[in-house]
């Protein structure tokens, strides 16, 4: 993995705020827009507006019409011209504006997004970053509230990502400008209003890579997006019955980066996975199936999952109980302890 | 279009015109001022009520209704408005998740409602609370959608109404083929058939959807009458986002006829909608209404139109009310007296009321429900899954008689 | 599973060909017509032509341009439209002419297709067959080749099946056809001309149901579609080397029907899942994931698989290697059998 | 369309019309014959060079060759056609898995192609051997992708033409895109300015996302030609299977100019598309076209024409044959003599023993090949597995060496 070659803007060095995610995410698109002028924003509502959840709040103001595009209201629209744009020398930021409707842009995501760059075999480069807001959880009407990321990390030719945090937030939107390389960009909108702190001066970790947020010894929970803080919250939980957690943020869903997870996993011996996302067939089914291969010797317990249920998403007074929380999280842990 | 131009395509158009002609691509204020022009009443606006109130004459189209079909039409549109208020209203109250404003659009959807048959079919998009009225489904059903309790509670076999469609332009495909299925019963070919209406939004125009929907319509001649309610914003985005040129032009580069109406006329609107799907009806679709309109409110009420759009625009619309010219109207010609309206403004406030207190009383859905009807011949895995999670919810409840913690 | 209610068509009671998959396809396809007026069939060139694969050979001409229809060149009018014509009471059989094309239709299947149903809690029916001639092995050029099953079985509320042979070929889609939810049927397009005896006064297996095709004790080999073949070769050869396999013929990809496998497993210890399609996220590690949990006590290896490579689908001269064959299903049987 | 029109829209139009006039659908025939009527010289069909090779004007395109450029012109379409046999025979005998014939749409590609200059882009679908030539590809390039050795070898960047795109109309959005790149980047706006070229068939117009990149093209003024080759047949499906009116109408719809030319005169089809393009670089874009053309030979060599079309519609197309018109027309204004036709005919020989030969010659990619360019920045799974598989093939080395079985 190269190491990350951002320079921190001038302007903020040294600087330390406390950023909501989506103030995170603002920022971070500022600054690869300031960075590099080939860097274009492009979606439904973007401009005027800064986005339904304002995530381009200002920007088509300060960057102008050319850079931050409110475009026509078609996906495949948007997916199919920003590979124009990047055949052209453009990086194209593409903003969909809920998860599921990135559908109508599936096609020129599979067959061109990620395929441009092994059909001509390096000599179209597909700088593209497709953000996607997704997941549940804020009382929304139908096609709002999907997790539809295991459909791209089936798809070779294109990486996948999500952030859990603000401080991610801010580098990895960045760092996935920068990669040259398509990254589906995975933006957990029931925690865009979670703050932290964000010092622009320490070095991001790279983009992808997994990271252990909390060490344990009883088992080890893995998640992404989301459901981290619902993992971190379970694992202070379970604390008081003296469960000692570690807790892993995936960060990058394909390529995975299971190397932590590995290691976590021969100490702890038991593996819970959280997601949001149907477990049929998904990414939580790709890690599980690479873990009981790698860690064989050494799981006590079979790999275990809270997910989302194999069901269309419910209407919007059910999502609780879709939705795996804390108490869910945790009864599956206890399932992993009782082996 | 005449037989003669099937024949002799182009022969008229002026489409393969001279190039020194085609040359002028127009600047960003011709565009706007062409997709505008008709609102101050062009040539090809269909109108047959002035926003003064106006009765006037249309060469083409025409309507003629009793004193009581006015009064009834009128009654329609302030009912509907004032559930869609309310509904604005229990969101603004934490009732209801969200609510979809239809404010400005009722003589559109009051039209072309009310031009449908009982035999007739209509594909809505999420805002057609007007079309729904029309069809019988009562304002109450409607909350459940935007309360999160269901996604749409109604049969759309009886009501002829199918289910609120969210993801922008897919009904349009799924009501081609709807009227397809009419065409191939046999249904299609006088003026007692069937035919079908689809709705869809200025924005939606752009989906591919929609144009494969005007492809396949013409090809299969289906008795389609695409209701485009350009109500001249997708969200934060203006017409000119979405096209250079008016929106009922599409339907000549298909081959079916495009007409644009005054949307907030609710004669122009019953009088093309009647037309357009008795065209249908006898064989002769598709077509392209294109109903010219506002929305008055917010996209949402998550929207904030005050960052996109400025005030006076509003203000400007606001004196084509497409209730207050019928109520001029009505008014103007002595068709109703104070007691009509009063009435009318009573069976509002009931309504509301209604409305009000079954939303306060709807009930949430079940756990099972996660899992109902996901496939019509179930799978043992989400029988397996709504088992273990009801044993799970179960588990709390014997911990909390136990006194268990967590 | 409510057994099959097929009623045999009259004519050809009794009779036992030689038919090969194309061919039991298109009888299959001709008895469903006959059996319901309300079937229709309906895709690219499946009329006049029959179909580029001639599945659809002759069914226009007997049944009529109303019944058979050439549609306009659009994947997602294909699918869009048939949603209406269910909703009108019809029950249509969509071509997809090649695997590589259903992603234009992909928003049709995910946001209406696999949701109305449910969305309207059983009031809306979607007995919708979505034929895709699947997977590599022919020469063709990009697009032509590819497996993208996993990305539907996924998706609550759609089911999702595959056939390896002609017998099960003409029930499982006639099958399909009387379900009465959609159902994606993924035909192995390099098998179509292979033959086999068709007695059509024999009992089908219900359509949701794996199969045990062959009865082994050393490894159980679990495979559909174009691999089942492969991995029946793969068993006979093993047989030399005193490995003796079981072979189990997975037929329907969601819902799963894993009890055979659990139970194969049981007895042998060891699985390896076979298919054309990249590993990562997909059909095989849903499977893996349940099995190493189910069978968690009984597994003497883990899960293992021989899959397509986690790339986009190669230039043909190269899908020899890119293919899962006979010798890399046995590699990864010697793999599992090491442990 | 003038300026005028774009300020009053509709005035003139004709689409809104009178519903006694729109009231016709069309029938078959008259579908049928609308969307032949002018193959045989409808008055939209811009021609300059007649099948029997007789030089004619058009009120608003022409086009000043001199003789060496009407040779050069010729020479273009024969070797492109001995080039598009030979594809052919090298598939019969097994050396290629497939070919993708243009036989009959010669005159219609190097006209666009010859139209292109060296800072244009141009982006193909997959039956565009014809403009592959004009952008400098040598046609030995085209053969890895039906050889199954890559999926088209050629750089995009220094050739200013695509990759061949098979999943149709994918690529007119991303001509779009690109197009909307040039603008942006300043390269738009007088006659030495950069246009875009995107290749579709009349098949393709029917997906959606061909209607998108018209929507984008129009909304961002974007320089980009659509140049739709209207060969009359997607596989086996004729055009009515796709539209009830000629495919250059649509252009009307989005508010840019649709111009039908004939695709077997290469004069028109190059003073079209000349023009298309100057207008784009101008600003003036987006402009279609449709060349109405024919498939001659099967869709591809897996196809079997005979299975729905008549011999007798080859027959009459062979009588416009785009070569033949143009050879008639230099013998008969003597603008050139046998030795040209000679000299072209031998060059066309040797091209095709060079292709024969490279063809033969090809070698197969090494197994590494399968994983290389996955990712610019390669992951270590795609690295694993590579050398995995390697090590795995090696083992079969060793196994052989060491007089292994299996
Ligand atoms: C495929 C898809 N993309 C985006 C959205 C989000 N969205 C909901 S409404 C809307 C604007 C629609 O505008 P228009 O078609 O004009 O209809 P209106 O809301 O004005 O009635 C957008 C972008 C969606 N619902 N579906
Ligand atoms: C999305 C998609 N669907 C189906 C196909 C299969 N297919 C290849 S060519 C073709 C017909 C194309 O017809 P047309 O656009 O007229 O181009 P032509 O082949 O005549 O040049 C079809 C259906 C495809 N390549 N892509
Ligand atoms: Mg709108
Ligand atoms: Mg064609």
């Amino acid at each position: 993995m190269a190491a990350p070659t951002l320079e921190r803007p001038t302007g903020t060095a040294g600087a330390t705020q406390t950023v909501t995610l989506a103030k995170a995410l603002n920022l971070g698109l500022r600054a690869s827009l300031e960075r590099d002028p080939k860097v274009l924003v492009m979606g439904e509502d973007v401009g005027r507006l800064g986005g339904v959840f304002r995530i381009t709040d200002g920007l088509q103001k300060d960057f102008g019409e050319h850079r931050v595009l409110d475009t026509p209201l078609a996906e495949s629209g948007i997916i199919g011209t920003a590979i124009g744009l990047a055949i052209r020398g453009y990086r194209p930021v593409c903003e969909i504006q809920f998860d599921g409707f990135i559908f109508p842009g599936f096609d020129q995501i599979i067959s061109q997004l990620a395929k441009l760059h092994f059909r001509s075999q390096g000599k179209v480069k597909m700088p593209i970053v497709v953000r996607v807001p997704f997941g549940g959880g804020i009382g929304a009407v139908e096609h709002h509230s999907e997790s539809p990321e295991s459909l791209f990390a089936h798809i070779g030719g294109l990486k996948v990502v999500s952030c859990s945090n603000p401080v991610d937030a801010y580098w990895m939107i960045q760092q996935a400008i920068e990669c040259d390389d398509p990254v589906l960009f995975f933006e957990p909108k029931r925690r865009y209003y979670e703050k932290s702190e964000l010092d622009t001066t320490v070095d991001p970790a790279p983009l992808f890579s997994s990271r252990v947020l909390r060490g344990g010894s009883s088992a080890t929970v893995a998640a992404y997006g989301p459901m981290v803080r619902t993992c971190l919250d379970a694992a202070t939980a379970a604390e008081e019955d003296g469960i000692d957690l570690e807790v892993i943020d995936l960060r990058t869903l394909s390529p995975l980066d299971l190397g932590p997870v590995f290691d976590s996993v021969r100490r702890t011996g038991r593996l819970v996975l959280a997601s949001e996302a149907p477990g049929e067939s998904s990414v939580t089914s790709e890690i599980a199936t690479q873990v009981q291969q790698e860690c064989f010797y050494s799981l006590e317990a079979p790999v275990l999952r809270a997910t989302g249920f194999d069901t269309p998403y419910p209407p919007s007074k059910l999502e609780e109980g879709y939705l795996p929380d804390l108490d869910r999280v945790l009864d599956v842990v206890d399932r992993s302890l009782a082996y | 279009m005449s037989p003669e131009r099937w024949t002799r395509p182009g022969a008229a158009e002026g489409t393969s015109g001279p190039p020194a002609a085609t040359a002028a691509k127009p600047t960003r204020e011709q565009v706007i001022a062409g997709l505008r022009a008709t609102s101050e009443g062009g040539a090809d606006l269909v109108q047959l009520l002035t926003p003064e109130g106006e009765r006037v004459q249309h060469p083409d189209f025409d309507i003629d209704l009793d004193d009581a079909q006015l009064r009834d039409l009128y009654r329609d549109m302030v009912l509907v408005r004032r559930a869609d208020r309310e509904g604005n209203a229990l969101q603004r109250q934490g009732q209801l998740g969200i609510w979809v404003p239809l404010l400005g659009q009722e003589a559109a959807q009051i039209g072309a409602g009310r031009a449908l048959r009982a035999q007739d079919m209509a594909f809505p998009s999420y805002r057609e609370h007007g079309v729904a009225w029309c069809r019988g489904i009562d304002p109450t059903d409607l909350l459940g959608i935007f309360r999160g309790t269901d996604h749409g509670s109604w049969d759309p076999a009886t009501t002829g109404f199918h289910l609120y469609t969210i993801v922008i332009g897919n009904q349009c495909l799924n009501a081609t083929g709807y009227a397809m299925g009419q065409r191939f019963d046999g249904k299609v070919g006088d003026q007692d058939g069937e035919a079908t209406m689809v709705f869809f939004g200025d924005g939606a125009t752009s989906q591919g959807d929609v144009h494969e929907a005007m492809v396949w319509s013409a090809v299969y001649d289906a008795p389609v009458v695409f209701f485009c309610q350009n109500n001249q914003w997708a969200i934060s985005e203006p017409l000119e986002r979405q096209t250079r040129v008016p929106l009922y032009r599409r339907a000549a580069g298909y081959g079916f006829p495009g007409i644009r109406v005054d949307g907030n006329d609710v004669l122009a609107s019953l009088a093309v909608s009647r037309w357009a799907l008795d065209e249908c009806r006898s064989g002769n679709g598709p077509v392209l209404i294109e109903a010219f309109t506002y929305r008055m409110d917010a996209h949402t009420t998550s929207d904030d139109p005050t960052r996109y759009r400025l005030a006076d625009e509003m203000e400007a619309w606001k004196l084509k009310d497409p209730i207050e010219r019928l109520r001029v109207h009505l008014i103007r010609e002595q068709l109703a007296d104070q007691d009509f309206f009063d009435r009318v403004d009573a069976e509002a406030d009931e309504l509301a009321v209604r409305l009000r207190d079954f939303c306060f009383n709807m009930p949430d859905p079940p756990p099972e429900r996660i899992f109902s009807e996901v496939y019509a011949e179930e799978t043992p895995q989400i029988a397996a899954q709504r088992e273990d999670y009801l044993r799970y919810l179960a588990g709390f409840a014997d911990d909390a008689m136990a006194g268990g913690v967590r």
